[in-house]
């Protein structure tokens, strides 16, 4: 057991795959000498060398085509986009080329390509830093879509995405990246697979759903909730496409009631599909509508508002509330 | 290792090596040493896919093809750079690169599948190193280069080679392109036919200078050539992997062509085009030229060129028969390959649609 | 009252627009001469000059980019993307910038630009020539959204998003182009505001909700159902976002059923939102869950397959049918 | 109109009119001629924004900013280009444009807004005619195409002129810029700040020739700048911009100068680049040559010299009390300015919102 922070954690695991293949390759901007912004690649260029850990031109729609191509070539490139806003210009080898060649090849093409997006908000920064993207990309077909919310999690994580011969989008909660757990680094035998979901705490009377960032603020929730006398479960879906959708419902099924969180606006975002199908599937149980707490249909707002914007545990716990009101 | 000044050099003249009328000429820097046997090769692989080209937009006529993007006018480009490849070379082709997918061993019909819309892309690029057609325009230029960079890593000798057009050269991707395969002096290759037009727009609407010099301004070669001239393409092309191959870095090539035929057959080139333009170009007809050149040289005889031409009446026929006979997929497959490994929402929307077809049978 | 199809209802509504407003230009690949792939903008720059209709060199985000600074200038551009699959190099534009820069200065700049996007299949186009990305867009605060489905609302929906003081993507069923139906050219009395949803075929049992090109398929369900004795009222929603949720709830809340069709995939699409809201706003006047009827979770596939893939009468009543099944 | 041929010449040498020892050099094609009273209008703004950039930096250490990105060393490319600017003429900054910001008449606290996190850009772009700060690497050249355009439409006699750095040059949207501007010969000026890095890249990464000659390959001039010599920067703006305003078209300057900084406060520049470099750029400080020129050629006196650091002094302490004062937004202001019209959804959040905050009031 070692204890890492969720950004050492990333770090280790690349590490790690990078020891265990020698086609996995680091590129993106920064990501060498520096060892990104986050200092997530710290190091690993000097390890592994300039052909392996890229510093790549400014530019992410080159990042993520020139990493397509080296998959074709049979290298396995994980991509760092600096920061989530900047996924953008990206957007178009992302959706139409990475995500469908696959199924454009009838098959015989596999893109092993990871792309990390640093993502959400919380850390005081400008605009375009503290972006949740993650519907853009759930909506896509052909992509795989998670996000860690632990340390021990962002370890296994990462190295099962790098494994993943389709292309993965990989959150990564930033607000978190200084939060630090113990880590099992000498086995595998503690991994959870790549597309489950988990519940983080167990309860009874409700349950939120959460992924990345916001579930440690569910966790918070749910122990300021016990002192209320409720009971609520957790649970930290990890993967968004797929979704766990067995673990999920099982949830819901037991509790009657859900409050799904994430940052992201709420209009149009990830939680929409949660909401849809899990009242599609549970109708019966639901007690309640499943309730959504996220991100207003604003842009970002500037640093000294962004408490305001982001879910918090008394944002939370009003949607519990509502959803026992019905 | 890098020799940035390759690029900045006076601009050279457009490089031809057989006139319109079939005559040699010599070029400073680019000669080519072809045996008869070889040009007659050349000319049979031109004739061939003007008439898988032929045959295929009449397809599309006849409702077998939902669209046909024509290559007539391009054959000399497409040959010539094609041939130049060697089989452990690369190429990134748009939508248009019949010729190439020729010379790649790609068979014709497998061309068609994407046309008619059977699948989005019929044949595995590593078979052939020749990549799946890219619809997204300049897009495919970024995988080229990743492509190049990984053989680089290899330390092998070959390149990559990436097909555009002009109108492509606007796009943020393909600019990117440059400024990757330059910083990285990629082993490749820039194939830019410029056939004038993109759909409706002339290259005025791209550029202002021709485009070969595009290429200084990232600090590598650029360079010009008749693109209705197969010796001079070929030459061109070779010149230019041979320089990927050896660490030189990327090259761009600008073939000089036109697109004779509409965009695709949904076109109507009348609305924007006059029909002088037209004509002025079949004169530099890049077949006719190969044929004067055999003819005038006395390397081949009528009976050669009537071979050609049966045999392009077969192939033809072969093609028509076989994209007639090409079965429709299965509703089913609309599941098959979005992803590699098994995905649990795929596999539940599969489960209820076979559910949901069975329904109809009962 | 004149015939006019779809595509000539656009292009009667840009060139009225025009005239009013000698600051309206129209930008894009190919919409001079040659007036469009689909002829939307035909005649527009014989008309109006090279200066007011802009053919484009071949970049998306060069469009909608410099469509920006010509609006920071006074201009109020109308951008033609030829094909809803191409909007994607354009991504960063419209989602960081466009959608962002009202609130970014604070309110002093406005960005009147319109982006029209031919969307959805049916056409047995080549792969991204049939994409419905609305809910990229439906997503992204700072955006208004709107999809017509006949040739009356094209017309008055397109001068209407040219006057809007804010950005609007504005899809148009590409497959519908062709449709023909009579259309007041003389008089704007007849006009629906822009964002307002409309019942587009009054009914009882249930309610299908749809826009763009699926509003007609929704209408041939409804007359075929009726056949066999059931009532299905058609919503055409029209504004995607703002939605018009009065006009939505209310149908809702009178026939206790509702099936959502869309072209674009199911998972994260805009019917998820639609599903949400419905089901927190509704619940006690549903009798079954809200269903979701769209494309599969899968890239667009070829066109020989896209009957199977779209939407149809067939799969629309399946979910009617399901709904009473509750 | 279109003169293409402007941008092929053979590549011009860093122009230079002031040397970092202060002496006053020849340029065959630019030169300037300024009074001394212009000269240490010059001096004062170098060095007012200078103080302005390190009082930020001293906020941000005492956490009332979030962040800040230094100018530091990039005073004169700023000074001098921004001095070449009329009212009439449209600045569109990156976000350390801070020394543009002050010639277009920006109060500096104005800036801060941004980085303090109170708002996005707290500044009315048309008042001064200096567009908002953009953060999107390179996306603001498109803006300023466009904006270029406008100006073509109004038949107005004004330009645009966009800044962006080393590392913009390799994104899509400034070649895409690039094609914009030459297509539509544009009335704007392309100024790229060359500070070497771009965070821990070095130059390398993005070009491995220099910048200024990617316009050659777009069909415009290109210029590079002694960016440390305000005289150069005013004098060879100010040419691309009559230029420009005259129908010639874009240029592309490319001002060489260097970071001196951190790239912002959050970064710590000593894990990528080597002291010595700093150093070597500390003898080419673009205030002190200016001063040296001035001592020099007895242009001003030591009271002059003080005069200016205490009119820099008041600024820092003007600027820091009215920093510290600048009030935190409202929570409601979230909703404020998402659109320009009405919108339903907003208006239901906006009003859930004021519901729930009441309700913990209650
Ligand atoms: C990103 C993108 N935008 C628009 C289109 C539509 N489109 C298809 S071909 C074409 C013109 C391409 O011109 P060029 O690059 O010169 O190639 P050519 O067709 O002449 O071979 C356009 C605009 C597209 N396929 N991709
Ligand atoms: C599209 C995009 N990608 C990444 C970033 C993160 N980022 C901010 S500044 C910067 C480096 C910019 O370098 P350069 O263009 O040389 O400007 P400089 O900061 O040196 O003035 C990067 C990568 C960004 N802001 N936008
Ligand atoms: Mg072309
Ligand atoms: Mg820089």
């Amino acid at each position: 057991m070692t204890i890492l922070t969720l950004s050492k954690a990333l770090n280790e695991g690349m590490r790690k795959a990078m020891e265990a293949d020698p086609k996995v390759l680091i590129m993106g901007e920064d990501v060498g000498k520096l060892g990104g912004v986050f200092r997530v690649t710290d190091g690993l260029q000097k390890d592994f060398g300039e052909d392996r850990v890229i510093d790549t031109p400014l530019a992410e729609s080159g990042i993520v085509g020139t990493a397509i191509g080296l998959a074709l070539r049979g290298y396995r490139p994980v991509c760092e986009i600096q920061f989530d806003g900047f996924v953008f210009p990206a957007a178009d080898q992302i959706i139409s080329q990475l995500a469908k060649m696959h199924m454009r090849s009838l098959g015989a093409i596999k893109l092993p390509v990871v792309v990390r997006i640093p993502c959400g908000g919380g850390i005081g920064a400008v605009e375009h830093h503290s972006e949740s993207p993650e519907a853009y990309f759930t909506h896509t077909a052909g992509l795989r879509v998670v996000a860690c919310s632990n340390p021990a999690d962002a370890y296994s994580m990462i190295q099962q995405a790098i494994q993943s011969d389709d292309p993965v989008i990989f959150f990564e909660p930033k607000r978190r990246y200084w939060e630090k757990a113990d880590v099992d680094t000498s086995s595998t035998d503690w991994w959870t697979p790549l597309h489950e979901a988990r519940v983080v705490r167990p309860g009874a009377d409700a349950t939120l759903v959460a992924y990345g960032p916001m579930v440690k603020t569910c966790l918070e929730a749910a122990t300021a909730a016990e002192e209320d006398g409720r009971s609520l479960e957790v649970v930290d879906l990890r993967s968004l496409n797929p979704l766990d959708t067995g673990r999920l419902f099982d949830s819901v099924r037991r509790t009657g009631r859900v409050v799904i969180v994430h940052e992201a606006p709420v209009f149009g975002g990830y939680g929409a599909e949660l909401a849809a199908r899990i009242t599609e599937n549970c109708f019966y149980h639901l007690e309640s509508p499943v309730l959504r707490v996220g991100g207003f249909s604003t842009p970002y707002p500037p640093s000294k508002l962004e408490e305001h914007y982001l879910p918090d545990l008394d944002r939370i716990l009003d949607a519990v509330d509502r959803t026992f009101a019905y | 290792m890098t020799d940035a000044s390759r690029g900045a050099d006076a601009p050279p003249e457009l490089v031809q090596l057989l006139t319109p009328e079939g005559e040699r000429v010599e070029h400073p820097d680019y000669d080519i040493d072809l045996t008869p046997e070889e040009v007659r090769s050349l000319y049979r692989d031109l004739v061939l896919v003007r008439r898988v080209d032929l045959e295929a937009v009449a397809l599309q006529r006849h409702g077998e093809l939902g669209i046909w993007a024509s290559l007539l006018g391009q054959e000399a480009a497409q040959i010539g750079s094609g041939r130049a490849l060697t089989d452990a070379d690369m190429a990134f082709p748009t939508y248009r690169e019949h010729g190439v997918a020729w010379c790649r061993g790609v068979d014709p019909v497998k061309l068609l599948g994407l046309f008619r819309g059977v699948n989005h892309g019929g044949w595995d690029p590593a078979e052939h190193n020749f990549h799946l057609y890219t619809i997204v325009i300049g897009s495919q230029n970024l995988h080229a280069v990743g492509y190049a960079m990984g053989i680089q890593r290899d330390g092998t000798n070959s390149a990559a080679i990436v097909y555009f057009g002009d109108g492509a050269s606007s796009q943020g991707d393909v600019n990117e392109s440059f400024v990757w395969a330059s910083v990285f002096n990629a082993p490749i290759v820039f194939f830019c036919q410029n056939n004038q037009w993109a759909i409706s727009e002339p290259i005025e609407k791209q550029s202002r200078i021709p485009l070969y010099r595009r290429a200084a301004g990232f600090g590598f070669p650029g360079i010009r050539v008749d693109g209705n001239d197969v010796f001079a393409c070929l030459a061109v092309t070779r010149k230019a992997l041979e320089d990927a191959r050896s660490g030189q870095g990327p090259t761009l090539i600008e073939a000089f062509t036109y697109r004779m035929g509409a965009h695709t057959t949904t076109d109507d080139p009348t609305r924007y085009r006059v029909a002088s333009e037209l004509e002025a170009w079949k004169l530099k007809d890049p077949i006719e030229r190969v044929k004067s050149y055999l003819f005038k040289n006395e390397l081949a005889d009528q009976a050669f060129f009537d071979s050609i031409d049966a045999e392009a009446e077969d192939l033809g026929a072969d093609l028509r028969k076989r994209c007639t006979e090409m079965p429709d997929p299965d509703p089913m497959e609309i599941f098959e390959h979005v992803y590699a490994l098994p995905h649990s929402l795929i596999e539940e929307e599969r489960k209820a649609f076979a559910a949901y077809l069975e329904g109809f049978q009962s």
